[in-house]
């Protein structure tokens, strides 16, 4: 790794070891990146956090634009998306240049995390010209910020099983009733990606529709949803007939599940290869200072549990690392994503039992004024949503014994049954 | 050794979860978190001590109901279930301990009757900064000032301290009692919002010296009890978590069948149920021992918080997690048991003290 | 629990804490249990081992047949069975009581386990009169010795799903043909407790029998079958044209499910109260003198270590006292021993990683003639057994999901078809 | 940083694959391992030779192939899949990399291209009765007979010692050389019934010196490659097992369908195959290092055996679990990966003493 310790990502943080596209192009591309980012990238304070942080404000969502568009005239941003819809027509090398490079900044680009890393590649694999021409321009200039519009409260991991109606008027408009659910940057997004269910006689994965809606249309109502750490990051979006125009479908009509599952693996990439913040309390990197700080760096109990937590990281950092050395050599992830996602997880609550040997009392009650005893109670209630968010482990392990191992599937009661026949969520029978 | 409740303790079990249940709902413990200035709950307090479970330890002569630890443990469990926020662990069990294994006839006689009648609370206050049992020895400095004793210096992680009447410290490492109203609090933020600890802080503090031949093995005596308390508060948490997972587990449905017939989440749910079973196991006779077996509880005691400090953790982890995306949010109650079994896992040391514990108790 | 510290069992031990029975009666019985062991117990050269350990030698068994014949002429046989065939008619509380002072013995009496807590009460609780005066007695008597005839290659969790198959000739009389497996001490047993397939177009759980079977009948082969600790205290059994008369049938016939799940029920309450090996290199206390004598007890790590261990033996010894007091006071464990067999598991498990710690490199290899490292690394070869032996962790689960917690059940695609037309074992499609 | 192979070592991968599913069935491999009089499978160690894999690390100069890591990884992990039961480890790991890393060329030139042409085995003896690395050198003493060397003492734990022609033995504190048949060996009875180990005695046995200025950093250096070698074997191990046990899952009926639809199952192999993806990550991770950054191969050594030592074990016992009782009897293969994986995760040294080397390597 010694070609690699100049610069980069943290060596033992998940993200990233060693570098890619280490050719000619990639490196030039590398030093227009770097040189772009070290006079452009914004101080701390325009940090527009993730989902599981609190809601960004508006000055945040202010420069958060302003450094998308910034990115959009340097010709940085939409990197892998056609050039014909304002992207660069670049590989899938030159993005994984550019976050690594990125992964040694804050950048402000949180709240542009669903619209680039899933609503706008689903366009682009799925959209109409016209609805690539009039949303993805927008969307590279940090104009327009877009939402996803999955989950309902009876519809978590069984997303198929959703009850949000659309129903075609005598104008061939669609007229939506339903509400959805963890909607991160509903509260400020200006287009959702909305799954509703336009034919109840089918099956459950059949009869469903992917659209586009108006964020700011009549009888669209945003709620945040406090989530366990007493942030809202999440929100509850009602629709009360709601009109939406026929040319606003997604792919086709009724085959919308396929749509999301477009979209869906774009998350996992996404995810995988989602930026993580400099400042992390629940890394090796921050307990072990935590423990040298606090003199118990040298009990063997918690330099035996460091080092643990150390090779946890390290595992996982290396199978990303592998993971997309074979995407470039033309081997996609595909499902293999999901160990990732499972081992992030796992990472994460070791680290909190680590976290309780290392800091001990002062993990459940600090001084007012502490800002590390908030960020480690932070961390420690931020922790849950990573085997939850996204898919739960149980959900990510039966995606791989299906999808990766190809294990026979469960007896699916629910395959063939007319929808509106079926139980969903917790209602009443 | 007695590890069943008998009929008597049945009964108790059920008045309390029945005041609980009418007075404490979910409800009731959000509108006290939410409330700084309130805090702790001063109505089911009064109700409690009505009920005569705030000095079940007390001795009957003191007003108190003479009772034994596996009958506190009883009323320790349905508050822990219920997350109640009333003083009981700062009162009925740690200052009460401490008062009586002082063995000061001066100290009990003011104490004890007011902490059973509920009429007083009491804190107590042993850690320093660093939150290690016992550091305030050396963080509370005591010096004579005439007649009379000062205390100057900090402790920290005291439960519900301003709420106190008095506070046993133990500082320069001997016992003293102060007015609760003569130290100057800061409350601390606390990862778990349904139990209040704060820092105080004593600037030439008037004191009471307790007179006490081995102040060091009256801290380890009060450490010892209160595992076997807050394990039974643990318990508590455990229980209900379990409840609360089974029965949505029974009810929410997914991929057109309710969620509890899914192997990965019915086999969860047994894991569940084989922890808390042998957690209960190892709580009763933690304080079985405490009431039967002195000489014992040393190694019953570690014991207690080896196994239920990360099993209720762990337990009220999974269960959440069970819950899906609904147990993330800040309405349903999963967080409040997630939080409050991470700060019982640290309130008396980290896992690997008390394993340590434990290994001193069994000479390892 | 100093009033328990005179005698009795070890209080570290999975084996119960503490004493039952401390009334009048119990105590001048426990007294004379005690006086009989210490006069009548004999040394460890006949110690009969168990299921995992090697098969016993001719003069174990004999020994073990002479012990019992002596247990029976002190009325220390059938402690609970009715006195009207041979038994005691005492209460579980007596059996408690004599298995306490027993755990302080090796005593011979491992191949009788299965005739005693299994196929006996299953006599008792089903068995027609002229059964139970014909096989009771002489099982007491220690003359003969009974296997359990359920398992098969293709159907072990599931045991309904058996082959084996008994069809009722001309005669009345059953002609049995197929195979068993997992049956410990057919090589050596008089008798055994048949389950066969009686109707196989009934589904799979009804059409079974279960029957009494002369184990010197002709067409009766067994065969030793090695475990993976390399010695054979299981056997594979043959029928071939088997014949058994009409009177051997137990319970009703085509009831054999009911009478199975009657004799494993028996099962769940004889693993959780066998008597355990004085000597066990996968205990704590064991695990402790081996650290002490390695110097490295007070490693903080290995200390950490067998601290947790004890934790987990004791927890374990502790529910098992708690199940026996719950049962004393009229709640019958029933499923809930599911419990205790899957955290038995995990002691066991846990155990095995502590020995590498505590032992290192040399429980992996040792001289020839140290006895040290044979039984470690036995117990290391005989440690999935707990995990899969007399139903595997995962059927624990199911058990204690279904029956204790009430969840509800899996979708049965197996519940109603014929048996005939059913996929079972590996057998091809 | 390179964590795939390239063409040339999959086709690497290929041929030792081929290989041994002609040559080293599972009935091979039991039938050398019920011969004690064999113990190793000569005529497959020829097989390999002439493959030209026997002395991968071994300099073209000196009749080897002067590949690197990562190639003989890739043998390794086939051996380690199939068990073969042959002297690799012994002779073209651990005498490999200590004749290379003593730099005398004497030696190198007298057992390197023996080792490569598969000629002659030599073994490494470094460990005491305790198994500690290294800790030979207090139990093996060197004396000067004048110009000759005499050992004296006794090494254990030496892997395929009795069927080496060469030792290479770790005595007080220096490197010495003797032949095999001038070692009084006695078997060792091992938990591997595949892996054979020895105890070797010196009595007065002539050794030849090998000049070395840090015979310590030798030892240290042998350590981290043999680390890296064993964590291929375990990676194959862990593979052979997921296959074989998916593959079960499959096919494997009960309760109407195959087992590997029921979520217990399936969840437990996902488990398994994200443990091996990681597992394998950290693996080529670990070669390449060697090959190409020695700087770092304390660290990625140490790494290696934290993660694939227990990972291995856990793998063998899950694999074997999910057979059910079919993995239980000796005719079943899932107990020789069990054995395998439980002998590899302590002839290193204890996960503890990984963890501790990790932890130095880190600076922690």
């Amino acid at each position: 790794m010694a070609e690699t310790s100049k610069a980069g990502p943290s060596m033992t943080g998940q993200q990233g070891t060693g570098h890619s596209g280490t050719g000619q192009r990639g490196t030039a591309f590398r030093e227009r990146v770097r040189g772009w980012l070290a006079e452009h990238a914004p101080g701390g304070d325009d940090h527009v956090p993730e989902a599981s942080e609190s809601a960004p404000t508006e000055q945040q969502l202010a420069a958060a634009k302003r450094f998308q568009a910034a990115l959009f005239d340097a010709g940085l941003a939409g990197l892998t998306w056609p050039a014909e819809y304002g992207g660069q027509g670049l590989t899938a090398a030159e993005l994984q240049i550019f976050q690594e490079e990125a992964a040694a900044y804050d950048l402000p680009t949180g709240v542009f995390l669903i619209s680039m890393g899933m609503c706008g590649p689903t366009l682009v694999d799925l959209g109409t010209h016209e609805q690539k021409v009039r949303y993805l321009p927008p969307l590279l200039r940090g104009e327009e910020i877009w939402c996803q519009l999955f989950s309902e409260p009876g519809a978590g991991s069984d997303v198929a099983s959703l009850q949000t109606r659309a129903v075609r008027d005598g104008s061939g408009d669609w007229v939506v009733t339903g509400q959805k659910v963890w909607t991160s940057g509903a509260q400020y997004a200006d287009f959702g990606a909305l799954l509703a269910r336009t034919n109840p006689d089918e099956a459950k994965h059949r009869g469903l529709t992917m659209f586009v809606v108006d964020m700011h249309a009549p009888g669209v109502t945003v709620r945040p949803l406090r989530d366990m750490t007493g942030s809202a990051p999440f929100n509850e979006v009602y629709f009360d007939d709601v009109r939406i125009p026929a040319d606003a479908v997604i792919g086709e009509v009724d085959a919308g599940w396929a749509a999301a599952v477009t979209m869906l693996g774009h998350e996992r990439v996404s995810i995988g290869g989602s930026v993580r913040r400099r400042y992390d309390p629940m890394t090796f990197d921050s307990l072990r200072d935590e423990a040298r700080a606090r003199g118990v760096a040298g009990d063997p109990v918690v330099r035996g549990e460091l080092a643990e937590l150390y090779a946890a990281e390290r595992k996982l950092a290396l199978l990303n690392a592998r993971l997309r050395q074979q995407s470039d050599a033309g081997l996609a992830p595909g499902a293999r994503g999901s160990v990732a996602k499972l081992a992030g997880a796992q990472v994460l609550w070791q680290a909190v039992r680590v976290a309780g040997l290392v800091v001990g009392p002062r993990a459940i009650a600090w001084e007012p004024g502490d800002p590390s005893g908030d960020a480690l109670a932070l961390a420690i209630n931020a922790t849950p949503a990573s085997s939850i968010a996204g898919g739960t482990n149980q959900i990510q392990r039966g995606i791989i014994g299906d999808r990766v191992l190809g294990l026979p599937k469960e007896p699916q009661v629910d395959r063939d049954v007319p929808f509106r026949e079926l139980r969903v969520g917790t209602q009443a029978r | 050794m007695r590890l069943i409740l008998d009929e008597e303790q049945r009964r108790l079990a059920d008045s309390v979860r029945a005041l609980l249940a009418d007075h404490c709902p979910p409800q009731r413990v959000r509108e006290v978190m939410a409330d700084d200035g309130a805090g702790i709950d001063r109505r089911l307090w009064t109700q409690l001590a009505e009920l005569g479970v705030t000095g079940l330890l007390v001795p009957e002569a003191a007003g108190g109901a003479g009772a034994g630890h596996v009958d506190r443990c009883v009323v320790l469990a349905e508050l822990g279930a219920a997350l109640a926020p009333v003083p009981y662990l700062a009162s009925a069990v740690l200052a009460t301990d401490a008062a009586i294994a002082l063995g000061d006839d001066t100290l009990a006689e003011d104490l004890l009757p007011e902490i059973a009648a509920g009429q007083q609370t009491v804190a107590v206050a042993v850690a320093d900064a660093g939150g290690r049992w016992g550091s305030a020895a050396d963080s509370v400095q005591a010096a004579r000032d005439g007649g009379h004793w000062r205390l100057a210096g900090e402790a920290a992680f005291v439960v519900d301290g301003p709420f106190a009447d008095h506070v046993l410290v133990y500082a320069d490492h001997g016992w003293f009692v102060v007015d609760g109203g003569a130290v100057s609090w800061r409350p601390s933020r606390t990862l778990d919002p349904t139990r209040r600890m704060a820092r105080a802080e004593f600037a030439r503090t008037s004191a009471r010296y307790v007179p006490c031949a081995d102040p060091a093995g009256v801290l380890e005596a009060v450490w010892q009890r209160a595992a076997v308390a807050l394990a039974a508060e643990q318990l508590g948490g455990m229980r209900r978590v379990l409840d609360d997972t089974v029965e949505y587990a029974k009810v929410r449905v997914q991929f057109g069948r309710p969620i509890g017939s899914q192997q990965a989440v019915k086999h969860a749910c047994a894991d569940l149920y084989a922890s808390c079973e042998q957690a209960e196991a190892v709580l009763w006779h933690a304080a079985w021992t405490a009431d039967h077996d002195p000489a014992a509880l040393p190694e019953a005691a570690a014991l207690a918080q080896v196994v239920l400090g990360p099993a209720a953790f762990d337990t009220a982890a999974s269960g959440l997690q069970l819950h899906g995306g609904i147990g993330y949010t800040w309405e349903h109650d999963a967080h409040l048991y997630y939080k409050r079994a991470k700060t019982s896992e640290l309130l008396l040391g980290t896992p690997a003290e008390h394993r340590a514990r434990l290994a001193d108790a069994l000479s390892i």
